[in-house]
């Protein structure tokens, strides 16, 4: 019997390791693959201004990329945290009415957050394209990219302003700050770092995000002059370069550029939950 | 007759030193309790009688600790070593399962398997525990709804049901009310004749109530290691006195 | 004078909050008025059972059975390769793992996650493809990659939430390291771990870049692990753009299939949970 | 000692994989094996024309119509993407423009004919469709400047590098320098030569914003209609209903190429065969006898 329980460690650490050495494999198999397609091709051409048939230049797509993720970014922020502090702050803990709506939003939250982003691009396409005739548009990209993050920088704010100890507002509260006061100058500034590694959390979903743009903001490859014009982001690029087909080694280039930026949002993030962390 | 022989055993928790230098025989078949303030190492020295210092961070342990002269630091399987030793903690930890599942949880451990064995295993854990009636019609119902008098004699009733040879207690009723301190102290004189117990406790009436010998720690050394009884009556050292009066904490 | 401002902010919290229903209700709704007429005119049986689509031809036929099954198939396949590796994984990373290489092995499964899917559809095309072929086979492996990371960090958090004197307890009675928390934490962590396998269906279901380019789009009932299948997403990727009147709206059906899927499954997950509190 | 324990069969797995790549393209052509046919998507406008030209579809009595192509058809959006499938599977078939063509496929013969534009021109090659620029009766004035600029001498000279240009009086362009904007919206077939179109044009009448969405003609064509574009492309002929919306003006003609994997023996097909192929009534490469 004894044989047995060490025969059962010896297989459940054999698993464990063996699934983590996996799934680190994987990611080094991804990563080196694209680094290995992509590096070789990423030339300053690639940077130019102006993209045309024969320079494929992802610049266009860079600079829209960023271009959308301020707009989605500042359309769902405010939104996100206004909805947080409402959950945590003033939602009346106990009244049954407002529990019924806590309730209610939350599963609205988590329900958005489940639904695919074809869906979100479909709904982009019914709602701000045609019905509001935005047309095809970095604004009906934004607001639909907007709505997907929504849920996403609400629970990120919402853990964030929860983590804040209750010490801090009942000190505010026995000043005479009132609600609002205390809100803006207490909660929120401490939460801040909470909120920030969610809103980049929020801006790595943007960044990666390809089926709901290529039905709302479509795949023009220039710099839009203003909202209203289509455009494409790194993501949308390296799916139309795929499709072309004529420029594959760009795309490689392209996935190492989103990469790199995917990367940098991760460490940012990190620093900023470290920051909540280590102290209000 | 000796269950557990201590020599120069000094443990450490990364730079602190939590046990100095301990000599000390335990004896089989009856009740050894270690007080002392707290912070002073009776807890660290319970955890290293069943190796449960190996999971804390940073521990080092020197010396050596027999159990029935055994080694205990040397080749003896730890998880067997945890079998014969027991073990009940301060805060009450049944299982998120079922009363029943809590119990049969050691003896499916150890290869039990049978459900007529685990059945009887379990009614008579329980029955030791003095807590057969109380749960005899709740076993499929979770543990985690009984009361915190309730839930430690389950935990004392999971030990038993792995049939140890030693029971250690580290501060079992500190978290409980005085009725329930009072059914385990009267468990405990009756589990005398089966399990060598040692206890630790902060509660020194409980110690001279239920013990037949009694240590006294202080910054991680034994002070005074005598019968309960001459303990408090005539302390041989000063600080044992100072402390057993109450002078300090 | 404060309170005007207390009063009119209180009120443009709750509005924000209602934003998030505002959405949802807006989605709902543009995808019913688009999409019911369609099962209407198609006949939901026809169209939720029907096993030919040619939308092209004349009289078109529009079944989207394939594509469910192509769906269920490719998320099924997700899950037995994703899950097991990502628990197990969340084990390793809560349980065994050394301090020093946790340092890198946390922020590799977040990059993980925060890798595009266009990037992973590419990495399958070239890698996974040649090998398997453009099956369901391809598709799961690569799905089941992207949810690795989903199911592995919110399964570490729900194990990390156990308390640890449930593991001293079992470790005190003679169990080892792995049966401690293979029998008794991972056990208690079900509720959070059972999330992250939710979240992971949702996730594999819900994914269209990554499919399109592996699995093959063939619009026909699954054959063999070996062959390739459609998925509800791919059809409607393959075919929006240029899907006309009675074709565009079964694709809106088809998306409204999708999304009445992943209602109930999230609906189905928050009744289960609160059943076991 | 337990780490190295389980390292090995994860390796092993790996390596397992590697070798599968490689072994893969290193054996020689096994004609016994499954031929795997590659179509395009539905709407694609070189799918349509490829059906068209190798008589893929029964029409019924009642001016039905039905696409016969094998079920068993791995479908690709794009063309690259169809090229990649094809250059990534060696017992594999698919078609694509001729202005597409690369080396990493090959194309074969039809009917004895190469596919080129010299043949296209000829009529010896078979498999050929029109490029057509869809427009309505109102469209704008910077509309019908570029259409004629696609049409004079330096726009045909721009398609006759890829593709076959349309013999006709090909003027050189004269036109004014209209300005604004315009969307040309459709076949991915057709997209590559619109920008160099566009490209071209550009440089005449900087003025001139030309927005290009590349999706498939009959995207292309619905989009004019409903007025998101100003130019419609597609790669085959109008349906009826499109005819009474919009003016076809033919640009280009193109040729549609049969490709293969570069390590495929075959070289020749005849339209029959391919016929054959696509309605699944062939299925191994051992029935082309070469």
């Amino acid at each position: 019997m004894k044989l047995k329980n060490k025969f059962y460690e010896r297989i459940m650490a054999m698993l464990c390791w063996s699934a983590a050495l996996s799934s680190v494999l994987a990611l080094l198999f991804i990563v080196g693959f694209i680094l290995v397609k992509g590096l070789p091709h990423i030339k300053p051409s690639l940077f130019s201004a102006a993209y045309s048939s024969d320079n494929v230049s992802l610049m266009p797509a860079l600079v829209s990329t960023i271009i959308m993720t301020f707009m989605s970014i500042l359309l769902a922020v405010p939104l996100g945290m206004f909805a947080a502090i409402y959950l945590v702050e003033y939602a009346g803990r106990g009244t049954l009415r407002a529990n019924k709506s806590v309730m209610l939003i939350r599963i609205t939250a988590e329900t958005l957050s489940g639904i695919p982003s074809i869906v979100y691009g479909l709904f982009g396409l019914l709602f701000f394209v045609s019905f509001l005739d935005w047309k095809f548009s970095m604004l009906a990209g934004a607001f639909t990219l907007a709505i997907m993050i929504l849920p996403l920088i609400m629970r990120s704010s919402e853990e964030a302003l929860l983590a804040v100890p209750d010490m801090y507002r009942e000190g505010a509260f026995g000043l005479g700050a009132g609600k609002l006061r205390t809100v803006f100058r207490i909660v929120l500034p401490s939460a801040m770092p909470g909120i920030l590694a969610g809103i980049i959390l929020a801006t790595g979903r943007i960044v990666g995000e390809t089926a709901a743009l290529v039905y709302t903001a479509g795949t023009v490859a220039q710099i839009p002059k203003n909202p209203m014009q289509s455009a494409r982001t790194l993501s949308v690029h390296m799916y139309a370069l795929s499709g072309e087909g004529l420029h594959v080694n760009e795309g490689y280039a392209t996935a190492v550029v989103l990469l790199v930026m995917v990367i940098i949002l991760n460490i940012a993030s990190a620093k900023s939950a470290k920051k909540l962390a280590g102290g209000a | 007759m000796k269950c557990f022989e201590i020599e120069k055993l000094n443990l450490h928790y990364g730079d602190f030193h939590a046990l100095k230098n301990i000599c000390m025989n335990i004896e089989k078949e009856n009740i050894t309790s270690f007080i002392g303030p707290s912070g002073c190492g009776k807890s660290s020295l319970l955890k290293t009688l069943n190796r449960m210092n190996d999971i804390a961070e940073g521990c080092r342990i020197s010396g050596d600790v027999k159990l029935f002269g055994e080694d205990v630091y040397g080749d003896m399987d730890v998880n067997m070593l945890r079998k014969r030793v027991g073990m009940v903690f301060q805060k009450p930890n049944p299982f998120p399962m079922s009363v029943y599942d809590n119990i049969a949880f050691g003896p499916r451990t150890h290869g039990i398997k049978s459900k007529y064995e685990l059945d009887k295993i379990v009614e008579k854990a329980l029955q030791d525990a003095a807590i057969w009636n109380e749960l005899k019609d709740r076993l499929k119902k979770s543990a985690l709804g009984l009361s915190g008098g309730q839930q430690q004699r389950l935990c004392i009733a999971r030990a038993m049901a792995v049939s140890p040879e030693i029971l250690l207690m580290d501060e079992p009723t500190s978290a409980l009310d005085p009725i329930s301190t009072g059914k385990i102290e009267e468990l405990l004189l009756h589990l005398k004749e089966a399990y060598s117990i040692i206890i630790v406790t902060h509660n020194m009436q409980q110690a001279a109530r239920i013990s037949d010998k009694t240590a006294f720690f202080l910054f991680g050394q034994v002070i005074e290691y005598s019968e309960t009884e001459s303990m408090f009556t005539m302390p041989r050292d000063k600080r044992t006195e100072d402390y057993i009066t109450g002078r300090f904490g | 004078m404060t309170s005007i401002k207390e009063k009119v902010m209180s009120r443009v919290f709750l509005l924000s909050a209602l934003s998030t229903v505002l959405a949802l209700a807006l989605i709902c709704l543009f995808l019913f008025i688009n999409g019911i007429p369609a099962m209407a005119k198609i006949g939901a049986f026809s169209f939720m059972l029907g096993k030919e689509w040619s939308p092209s031809d004349t009289p078109p036929l529009f079944g989207i059975l394939p594509m469910i099954a192509g769906s269920l198939y490719v998320t099924a396949g997700a899950i037995i390769i994703g899950v097991p590796i990502g628990i197990l994984t969340a084990v390793f990373l809560s349980k065994s793992c050394p301090k020093k290489l946790y340092k890198f092995i946390k922020p590799g499964m977040d990059l993980l996650a925060g890798i595009p899917s266009v990037v992973l559809g590419f990495f399958g095309m070239a890698v996974i493809v040649p090998v398997f072929g453009e099956s369901i086979l391809s598709a799961s492996i690569v799905l089941g990659i992207m949810i690795l990371p989903t199911v592995t960090g919110i399964s570490e958090s729900a194990i990390r939430a156990v308390p640890q004197n449930y593991y001293e307890g079992a470790v005190a009675l003679g169990a080892g390291h792995y049966r401690a928390v293979f029998k008794v934490i991972l056990p208690a962590a079900n509720s959070g771990v059972l999330a992250a396998v939710i979240l992971g269906v949702g996730r594999a279901i819900g994914e269209t870049m990554a499919v399109i380019m592996i699995a093959g789009n063939q619009a026909r009932m699954p054959v063999s692990l070996f062959k390739g299948v459609r998925t509800l997403t791919a059809n409607i990727a393959l075919e929006m753009g240029y899907a006309a009147e009675l074709h565009r709206e079964a694709l809106i059906a088809t998306a409204l299939v999708l999304f009445v899927f992943i209602l109930v499954i999230n609906l189905g997950f928050a009744a289960l949970k609160k059943r076991i509190k | 000692m337990n780490k190295t324990v389980c390292l090995l069969p994860v390796i092993a797995a790996l390596a397992a994989v590697f070798y599968g790549c490689s072994s893969a393209s290193l054996a020689s052509f096994d004609r016994a094996k499954d031929i795997s046919v590659v179509s395009r998507e539905d709407g694609s406008g070189t799918r349509i024309a490829f059906i068209g030209i190798f008589g893929i579809e029964a029409k019924s009595a009642d001016g039905g119509r039905k696409d016969m192509s094998t079920k068993e058809a791995i479908i690709k959006k794009d063309t690259g993407v169809l090229m990649a499938a094809i250059a990534g599977n060696k017992y594999s078939i698919g078609y694509i423009s001729l202005g597409a063509l690369n080396d990493t496929i090959k194309a074969v013969q039809i009917e004895g004919a190469s596919a080129s534009a010299a043949n296209i021109k000829n009529g010896s090659y078979p498999a050929a469709r029109p490029f057509y620029i869809a427009t309505k009766a109102d469209a704008s004035r910077l509309a019908n400047d570029f259409i004629s600029f696609i049409l004079s001498l330096d726009g045909q000279a721009v398609v006759a590098k890829y593709y076959v240009d349309v013999d006709g009086s090909a003027l050189a362009y004269s036109g004014g320098k209209a300005s604004g904007k315009i969307v040309v919206g459709g076949s991915s077939s057709v997209s590559p030569v619109m920008e160099k179109l566009k490209e071209a044009y550009i440089k005449i009448n900087p003025g001139a914003t030309i927005e290009i969405q590349q999706s498939d003609s009959s995207s292309g064509l619905k989009g004019t209609i409903d007025g998101n574009f100003d130019i419609g492309m597609a790669s085959r002929e109008f349906k009826d209903s499109e005819k009474e919306k919009l003016i076809a003006t033919l640009i280009a003609v193109d040729g549609i190429a049969i490709i293969v994997h570069k390590d495929n023996p075959v070289s020749s097909l005849t339209k029959e065969q391919v016929n054959a192929i696509y309605t699944g009534r062939i299925s191994k490469w051992s029935c082309i006898h070469q």
